[in-house]
């Protein structure tokens, strides 16, 4: 067990050195004067010596790494060359926008597709696993950019129910909050749900087989029982699993998502980087999403050990 | 009852090492861990044989929208701006008078690219080093395995998006050369995989133990069983590739005017038009889109149940 | 200096490419003010404002807080180094106060000044501050403020060059007057004073040049700024303006996208939204659940035209100039994409404006003549004339070049488009890398504050905001005129010629006036009523600016 | 928890002081709707269980003497089910019962042993909640009481330091322990009949003993009716009071234990009975397996289900099915020339004699020798 956590992260430090040195090359691969593609015409002697201080670009690659690298650990990102801004700064402001969509979504998707796959799981192939099996085929071919726009016009243009863009925060008390992700949060669900709810009617069939399940029902055990304390379990690794790999799909999701609601997480901030030459936000936000996403898929796996003991044997 | 040998949950012991820091894009992988014989006395079903006479049909069209007699994609028609499906005009105009049969059929010409162009070069480099590095451990398995780790660490999208900030224009082939970079890594692990389970097997040992060629032994004994596998996954992976051009496109991140492409097309019915002034513009490429992906998925379903793979994450 | 734009928000602003005029704090609206008497449009007052959109009927409420959507993000609130566009303005607005404000009428009244004064050559400009006015860290309003201020505009490398022309020298006259000397007579000073360069900076905020902590003396001061998501302002509990402002706050959110700002208003998420988007003007002027304030017709406005690089093949020939103008067909653009409520509008000026000639001698759409003049100019240019023609991204743009290129295939100019950043865009409009762009600009309250923009002398590489890069010695000769010269009848000539120029040289190709308007849902009331300190009209909204000073909730 | 528990509907009077049989199960079909048909599983077996009493049923696999034992107690899940008969548990017909008046019996009057404790016990549940669950939830006791129940339970079924066991998952134990793991949770609510299928299939010889050794002793000490479900006659042959024979689906014979030892009548019983692994021999190696498989239930079955792997077999067994017939008391068995009879001699020599390859196989002679002594090759088919 030990020797299982230590070594992936072993793998997870490895990762992140070449996410870390993959970011750090990005601003040097630039064609020609890094400075120059940065400033553009706003090159005036005073802003170009600032930046290279903040680039150390006046340094040999690797002690620039080291600088850069060092100031990074420090929690010193760079900062914006247009708003001035610190990425750390607008980090502060993202991340707890992409936490609350990846959350309030994937909550979402779990109380749909969890009862749903239960619900088919028991009685498979009768109707109402015909039904849900294929709206969750629609749903796969749904993608974000589809499904969201769709759902702005109906419930924010039309319905009025909640707001068709924005953000607010908790502290502008909860039910506001709430509605202002619950759009985004359901345009993101509906790839997650498909996929939860494939991988958990499958290993549901395959453990409501299993002789423990019918062992259970042989004690006189109550089925609500028995699918929460012994089927559930054994048939939520590869749900959880499929959190993991549904990261990735949050990922590009989650960029639609917020620029369409214009939420100012991580992706609409990106894009808006990216669209505004802002290189060393990209450079930033790049790198932290990057290690995010392999932290949290590190989380799972570590998750996954936990909870299955099977596992822990390994 | 009691053959169910395998206790659910037992492959993701073995899976999720790579799960959690793979997968990359919602990926629902497939693996053979029971064996790939088909079951007896029961073709692959209709529904494959349709979706796969569909996609065809959607490729043919493209491939021969040139010499079909369509309107030119192009061509703008002030006399008919904005009207809906008619004789003239089977599924109406945009607002530039712009014939949308046309267009979606010439637009999908992008999607499609995007999504098997990447997807049959990962598989050919993929699969070649999946399929050597399965069946044959040693130090080029373990640096393959290692470089595939790290490449899928990154979300594609992401690094795509980061990539053409400094690598532009954007073009079709630069497109298909970064999908073809994400897939790649993908596809190899699959292949991997289930030459992994393989290469054990009675016949594999069988046909080594006679003497046959190492050449000979992958591409007889190995590759027509790794192949359902492969497939399956590949067609998958075929949706997201054009789930995420779709997306690039949304963002304005994907192949630039004048080259049109189906997210283009939706981004243009979206965002420039009221959607309901013209809900066509948007509808028509979104409705392609659709049923693209649903029957992609659905000829992978009916692949993995047909050949008995288990919906697994990888 | 040298970006003439926000490099900032993606889409923001990214329409048209807007950002120039405003972006420099050159621009600003209305009508001249020497010429006010002269303006035909002195029906502004007149009109009965009680049932017009943005003005309340009932008693003003105090407090609450109103939501307004904005097109584009600004990236800082320091006149000297940010880039105002409409929404910096806004912003600024918000907590800033400049020392002129324009009135109703297009003239520029004092505001914040209590008079501003030439001396009979117009060269010396004596500004008489108004008393008692403190700034939101308590710190008076002075004459040496003000000096501080203009010393920090001329030393930035944005504002400074713009001033080059402007401003000479200056001194303190008292402690609550300055003068300043110009190099030449600006007949328009006054209305410099009511754009970015007339914003007064605290001295707090002068001496840490910050960017993110406005210090002004405005209605409103910052609660917080989170660039990209919302900018939160709350009242001035000491604002000059004795009962101003009735709001307790203000936030305003950048929303890029026109549409998904529309579905804001729609929804109820935001209160007011500003935009240019016709089709949202077609959509909800006649729906009694919103209030639509059109741009006034008041002086200039940003004019959506298609710039040409003078200073490139094949576009450096006046011939292919011409076939590229007479192949466009504007009033087939406009029907396209005004939604019915754009105009045609083939001139600088619009129709009411003074400087309006009968005929500008502009080219018009002649399909035969474009094809003739291709032929023409064809055999100088490899034997066929190939124009690139950009735009940013921006769905509608994109559309609108789309149409012209097509336009202009049809007149045999093979035409290859693409789409460009915002930030590249502006880098390659200043620098000269483009042959043919999109554009929108040209909004201002007196035209000479466009002079920048088309003066030979700020066509020179490498950084030229001349973008087309057009040297015309006799544009210059009449741009002079209208600078200098006191006289509206010399002024009105002097630009008309401008206006004739323009068409002969084509730098640019001109299309229709941009389609401003402000919007507000019902609970939302007079938030178009600005006012000046004796009580009569201001401009209020224009070309994208907007001030909340006025506005209360209804409910 | 209590959400999961319920009110016991059923009054089930104490076993021992009523008269009659403890279970009485008449004409039981199970069958199976599958894709290629109607599969018989259990094809009209009837017998009755005293309490305090063992009844051995044996049969290959696949001779449905699993899906009895699930069948006797209604568990048989799906939708694809008919079932008919009656199964009478304390005079209670188990067959009319609703689920809730299932659950009622199920652990608490009829408990399972199953045969693989690897896939019975839940893998990621440890082994003490395995047992309190039903303790708790069934029998109402609290945690501390069930706690100290399960020790006991442990404790009894032979299991040392059973309160570090407790906190073991499955796969933490070895075979045999699992196994008593899974004897005690069947006998934690005190149930009246144990059901055992195959309790110690996969358990190595003399761990095997142990397991029968210990459902022995605690059906004595308990007075409970208990079936021994298994594919091996060696493994009843001692424990049990009666034996029932099935195949196919069908009873095929069924005595006293020492009666069909004695006066084996069926020749499958037979057969089975020269499959017995004797001494020092691993329990794996079946010296005289029985030659062919049985037959695909799924199919239309006519004549004796046996005669195909028969050595007795004539045309009249293949063309009609034989009841089953009364041999002494208690004795019954479903043959047209049973074993040990005039009829059944003369029939073996005939195939013998006719070279029919069951025959051969079952009396030891090699093919080939048949074959040379035989004139004519061919001739029984």
């Amino acid at each position: 067990m030990l020797r299982f956590i230590a070594t992936r992260l072993v793998q997870l430090v490895v990762i992140c050195f070449l996410i870390s040195v993959f970011a750090f090359l990005l601003v040097h691969l630039l064609p020609g004067d890094p400075t120059l593609a940065i400033l553009g015409p706003n090159d005036t002697p005073a802003a170009r010596a600032v930046l290279l201080h903040q680039l150390g670009l006046n340094k040999g690659l690797l002690s620039q790494y080291g600088t850069w690298i060092i100031n990074i650990l420090h929690g010193n990102l760079g900062a914006s060359f247009l708003t001035k801004q610190t990425v750390s700064n607008a980090l502060g402001v993202a991340v707890p926008i992409d936490l609350e969509l990846v959350i309030v979504s994937q909550v979402l998707a779990l109380l749909v597709a969890i009862p749903m796959a239960l619900v088919a799981a028991l009685r498979p192939n009768r109707i109402f696993d015909r039904v849900a099996t294929t709206s969750t085929f629609a749903m796969l071919s749904l993608p974000t950019f589809v499904a969201g726009p769709l759902l702005v016009l109906v419930f924010a243009v039309t319905l009025k129910w909640v707001p068709a863009t924005g953000f607010n925060r908790l502290s502008q008390g909860f039910g506001p909050n709430l509605k202002s992700v619950i759009l985004p949060s359901v345009a993101l669900a509906i790839g997650s749900i498909t996929v939860y709810y494939r991988l958990l009617r499958a290993d549901l069939i395959a453990t409501l087989q299993e002789d423990f399940v019918t062992m259970a029902r042989s004690k006189g055990l109550s089925t609500r029982y028995i699918l929460m304390r012994h089927v559930m379990r054994p048939s939520s690794f590869s749900l959880l699993a499929g959190a993991g790999i549904s990261i990735g799909t949050l990922f590009t999701g989650a960029f639609v998502v917020e620029v369409l609601f214009q939420l100012p997480g991580i992706g609409f901030q990106l894009v808006n980087a990216i669209y505004g030459r802002d290189y060393l936000v990209v450079q930033g936000m790049a790198l932290v999403a990057a290690v995010a996403f392999v932290v949290v898929n590190f989380g799972v796996d570590f998750l996954l050990t936990v909870l299955d003991p099977r596992v822990r044997r390994a | 009852m009691s053959e169910a040998a395998e206790p659910s949950g037992a492959f993701v012991s073995h899976g999720t090492v790579a799960t959690g820091m793979l997968g990359p894009e919602g990926v629902v992988a497939t693996l053979a861990p029971t064996g790939f014989l088909p079951k007896k006395g029961k073709g692959i079903g209709i529904t494959f044989w349709i979706c796969a006479g569909w996609v065809l049909f959607m490729i043919l069209l493209a491939l021969l929208a040139s010499v079909l007699p369509l309107k030119a994609p192009n061509f703008q028609d002030y006399s008919s701006v904005n009207i809906g499906p008619s004789a003239r005009h089977l599924l109406g105009t945009d607002d530039l008078g712009r014939d949308l049969l046309a267009r979606v059929i010439f637009g999908s010409r992008v999607s499609l690219v995007i999504g098997f162009a990447p997807v049959l070069i990962g598989l050919v480099i993929g699969g070649m080093a999946g399929l050597l590095a399965g069946y044959r451990s040693g130090p080029a398995d373990t640096v393959l395995n290692a470089v595939s780790f790290v490449l899928l660490a990154f979300p594609a999208l992401l690094a795509i998006m980061v990539i053409e900030t400094f690598w532009k224009p954007v073009t079709l082939l630069k497109l298909t050369i970064m999908f073809a970079f994400v897939s790649a890594p993908l596809l190899f692990r699959v292949i991997r995989a289930t030459t992994l389970s393989f290469s054990s097997r009675e016949f594999v040992v069988a046909a080594r133990a006679t003497g046959a060629k190492t050449s000979r032994l992958l591409l007889r004994e190995l590759l027509p069983n790794v192949l359902p596998a492969a497939v399956s996954f590949a067609l998958i992976g075929v949706a997201i590739a054009i789930v995420l051009e779709g997306s690039l496109a949304y963002l304005g991140l994907s192949i630039g005017l004048p080259t049109s492409s189906l997210g283009n097309i939706i981004n243009d019915g979206v965002n420039s038009n009221n959607l309901s002034l013209n809900p066509y513009i948007a509808l028509w490429p979104s409705l392609y889109i659709f049923l693209l992906l649903t029957a992609l998925n659905l000829m992978a379903d009916r692949l993995r149940s047909y050949f008995d793979l288990r919906e697994v994450s990888l | 200096m040298a970006d003439s734009a926000d490099r900032y928000d993606r889409r923001a602003f990214l329409a048209r490419g807007a950002t120039t005029a405003a972006a420099l704090g050159l621009a600003g609206v209305g009508l001249p003010t020497l010429l006010s008497s002269c303006s035909s449009t002195t029906n502004n007052k007149a009109t009965p404002r009680l049932s017009a959109p943005g003005i309340g009927t009932g008693k003003p409420k105090r407090g609450g807080t109103i939501t307004v959507g904005l097109n584009s993000e600004i990236d800082g609130f320091l006149p000297s180094t940010n880039h105002f566009d409409n929404s910096g303005l806004t912003y600024a607005n918000s907590v800033y106060d400049t020392l002129t404000m324009i009135a109703a009428d297009g003239s520029a009244k004092p505001y914040l000044a209590t008079s501003v004064t030439p001396n009979p050559d117009l060269t010396v400009w004596t500004i008489t501050l108004r008393p008692g006015v403190t700034f939101h860290d308590g710190s008076p309003l002075n004459a040496d403020v003000v000096l501080a201020n203009i010393q920090s505009l001329q030393a930035s490398a944005l504002t400074g060059q713009a001033l080059k022309g402007v401003v000479s020298t200056m001194v303190k006259v008292s402690d609550m007057s300055v003068a300043i000397t110009c190099s030449e007579p600006i007949v328009a000073f006054p209305h410099y004073l009511a754009t970015q360069v007339g914003y007064v900076v605290g001295m707090a905020q002068l001496e840490s040049q910050s960017s993110t902590k406005p210090i002004g003396t405005g209605p409103f001061s910052l609660v917080e700024w989170v660039p990209n998501d919302h900018m939160t302002v709350q009242r001035n509990p000491h604002y000059w303006r004795a009962g101003l402002p009735y709001l307790d706050g203000v936030t305003y959110r950048p929303i890029a996208e026109d549409q998904s700002r529309e579905n804001s208003l729609k929804s109820g998420t935001i209160d007011l939204m500003v935009t240019r988007d016709p089709n949202a003007i077609r959509d909800l002027q006649h729906d009694s659940g919103y209030q639509v304030v059109r741009n006034p017709s008041v002086g200039q406005n940003d004019m959506d035209f298609v710039i040409l690089n003078t200073s490139v093949d094949p576009t450096n020939d006046l011939v292919v100039r011409q076939a590229l103008a007479h192949a466009i067909d504007v009033d087939q653009l406009v029907k396209l994409f005004g939604a019915g409520i754009a105009k045609p509008n083939l001139s600088l000026f619009a129709p009411g404006s003074p400087y309006r000639t009968a005929d500008n001698g502009y080219p018009k759409y002649d399909l035969a003549k474009a094809k003739a003049l291709v032929a023409q100019a064809a055999p100088n240019h490899g034997g066929s004339i190939k124009i690139s023609l950009a735009t940013i991204t921006d769905p509608r743009l994109l559309n609108e070049i789309q149409a012209i290129a097509s336009m202009w295939e049809l007149a045999g100019i093979t035409t290859t488009i693409s789409e460009v950043e915002q930030v590249t865009f502006i880098d390659n409009l200043v620098t000269g890398h483009f042959q043919a762009y999109t554009d929108e600009m040209f909004a201002a309250t007196d035209p000479d504050l466009n002079y920048v923009w088309m003066s030979p002398t700020t066509a020179n590489p490498p950084i030229a905001l001349n973008f087309s890069r057009n040297k015309d010695d006799a544009l210059e000769a009449a741009l002079q005129q209208g600078r200098t010269s006191s006289d509206p009848a010399v002024r009105i000539k002097a630009y008309q010629e401008v206006d004739k120029r323009l068409s002969a040289d084509l730098p640019y190709l001109w299309a229709s006036q941009a389609t401003w308007s402000l919007m507000g849902s019902n609970s939302v009331e007079n938030f178009n009523n600005l006012t000046l300190p004796d009580g009569s009209a201001a401009l209020g909204f224009a070309s994208g600016t907007f001030d909340p000073t006025p506005a209360w909730r209804k409910d | 928890m209590s959400r999961f528990g319920r009110r016991p509907q059923l009054s089930f009077p104490d076993v021992g002081s009523i008269e009659g049989p403890l279970l009485e199960v008449d004409d039981l079909h199970t069958s199976f709707r599958t894709g290629r048909g109607l599969v018989r599983a259990v094809d009209g077996v009837s017998f009755t269980l005293s309490r305090g009493r063992t009844l051995g049923v044996v049969g290959e696999s696949g001779s449905g003497k699993t899906v009895l034992s699930r069948s006797i107690m209604g568990l048989v899940p799906g939708t694809n089910v008919e079932r008919s008969g009656t199964v009478r548990f304390s005079g209670h017909d188990i067959t009319a019962m609703s689920l809730d008046e299932l659950r009622e019996v199920w652990g608490m009057q009829i408990a399972l042993v199953f045969q693989d404790p690897m896939t019975a016990l839940n893998p990621v549940v440890r082994i003490g909640r395995q047992i309190t669950e039903s303790l708790r939830l069934r029998a109402g006791l609290d945690r501390k009481a069930a706690y100290e129940t399960s020790v006991a339970l442990l404790r009894s079924v032979g299991i040392p330091a059973p309160e570090q066991r407790l906190r073991n998952y499955p796969h933490e134990l070895s075979g045999g322990m699992r196994q008593r793991v899974m004897i005690a949770i069947a006998l934690a609510c005190g149930p009246k009949l144990l059901l055992a299928d195959e309790p110690t299939t996969g358990l190595d010889v003399t761990v095997q003993a142990q397991i029968l050794d210990l459902l022995a002793t605690q059906q004595r000490d308990r007075h409970m009716g208990m079936i021994l479900v298994t594919h091996d006659l060696g493994v009843v042959a001692n424990r049990t009071d009666d034996i029932v024979v099935m195949y196919a689906g069908r009873v095929v014979e069924q005595a006293p234990t020492a009666e069909l030892f004695a006066h084996t009548r069926m020749p499958y019983t037979e057969a089975m009975l020269r499959s017995i692994p004797r001494l020092a021999e691993s329990s794996h190696t079946r010296l005289r397996a029985i030659p062919g498989r049985p037959p695909d239930l799924a199919t239309e079955l006519k004549g004796c289900r046996f005669a195909p792997r028969c050595p007795y077999a004539q045309d009249h067994c293949r063309k009609e099915e034989p009841p089953l017939r009364t041999a002494g008391q208690g004795h019954l068995f479903r043959c047209w020339y049973p074993v040990g009879s005039a009829e059944g001699d003369a029939a073996l020599a005939y195939n013998v004699a006719a070279r029919v390859p069951a025959a051969l196989a079952f009396t030891g002679t090699p093919v080939r020798d048949a074959a040379l002594l035989a004139p004519n090759p061919g001739a029984s088919a």
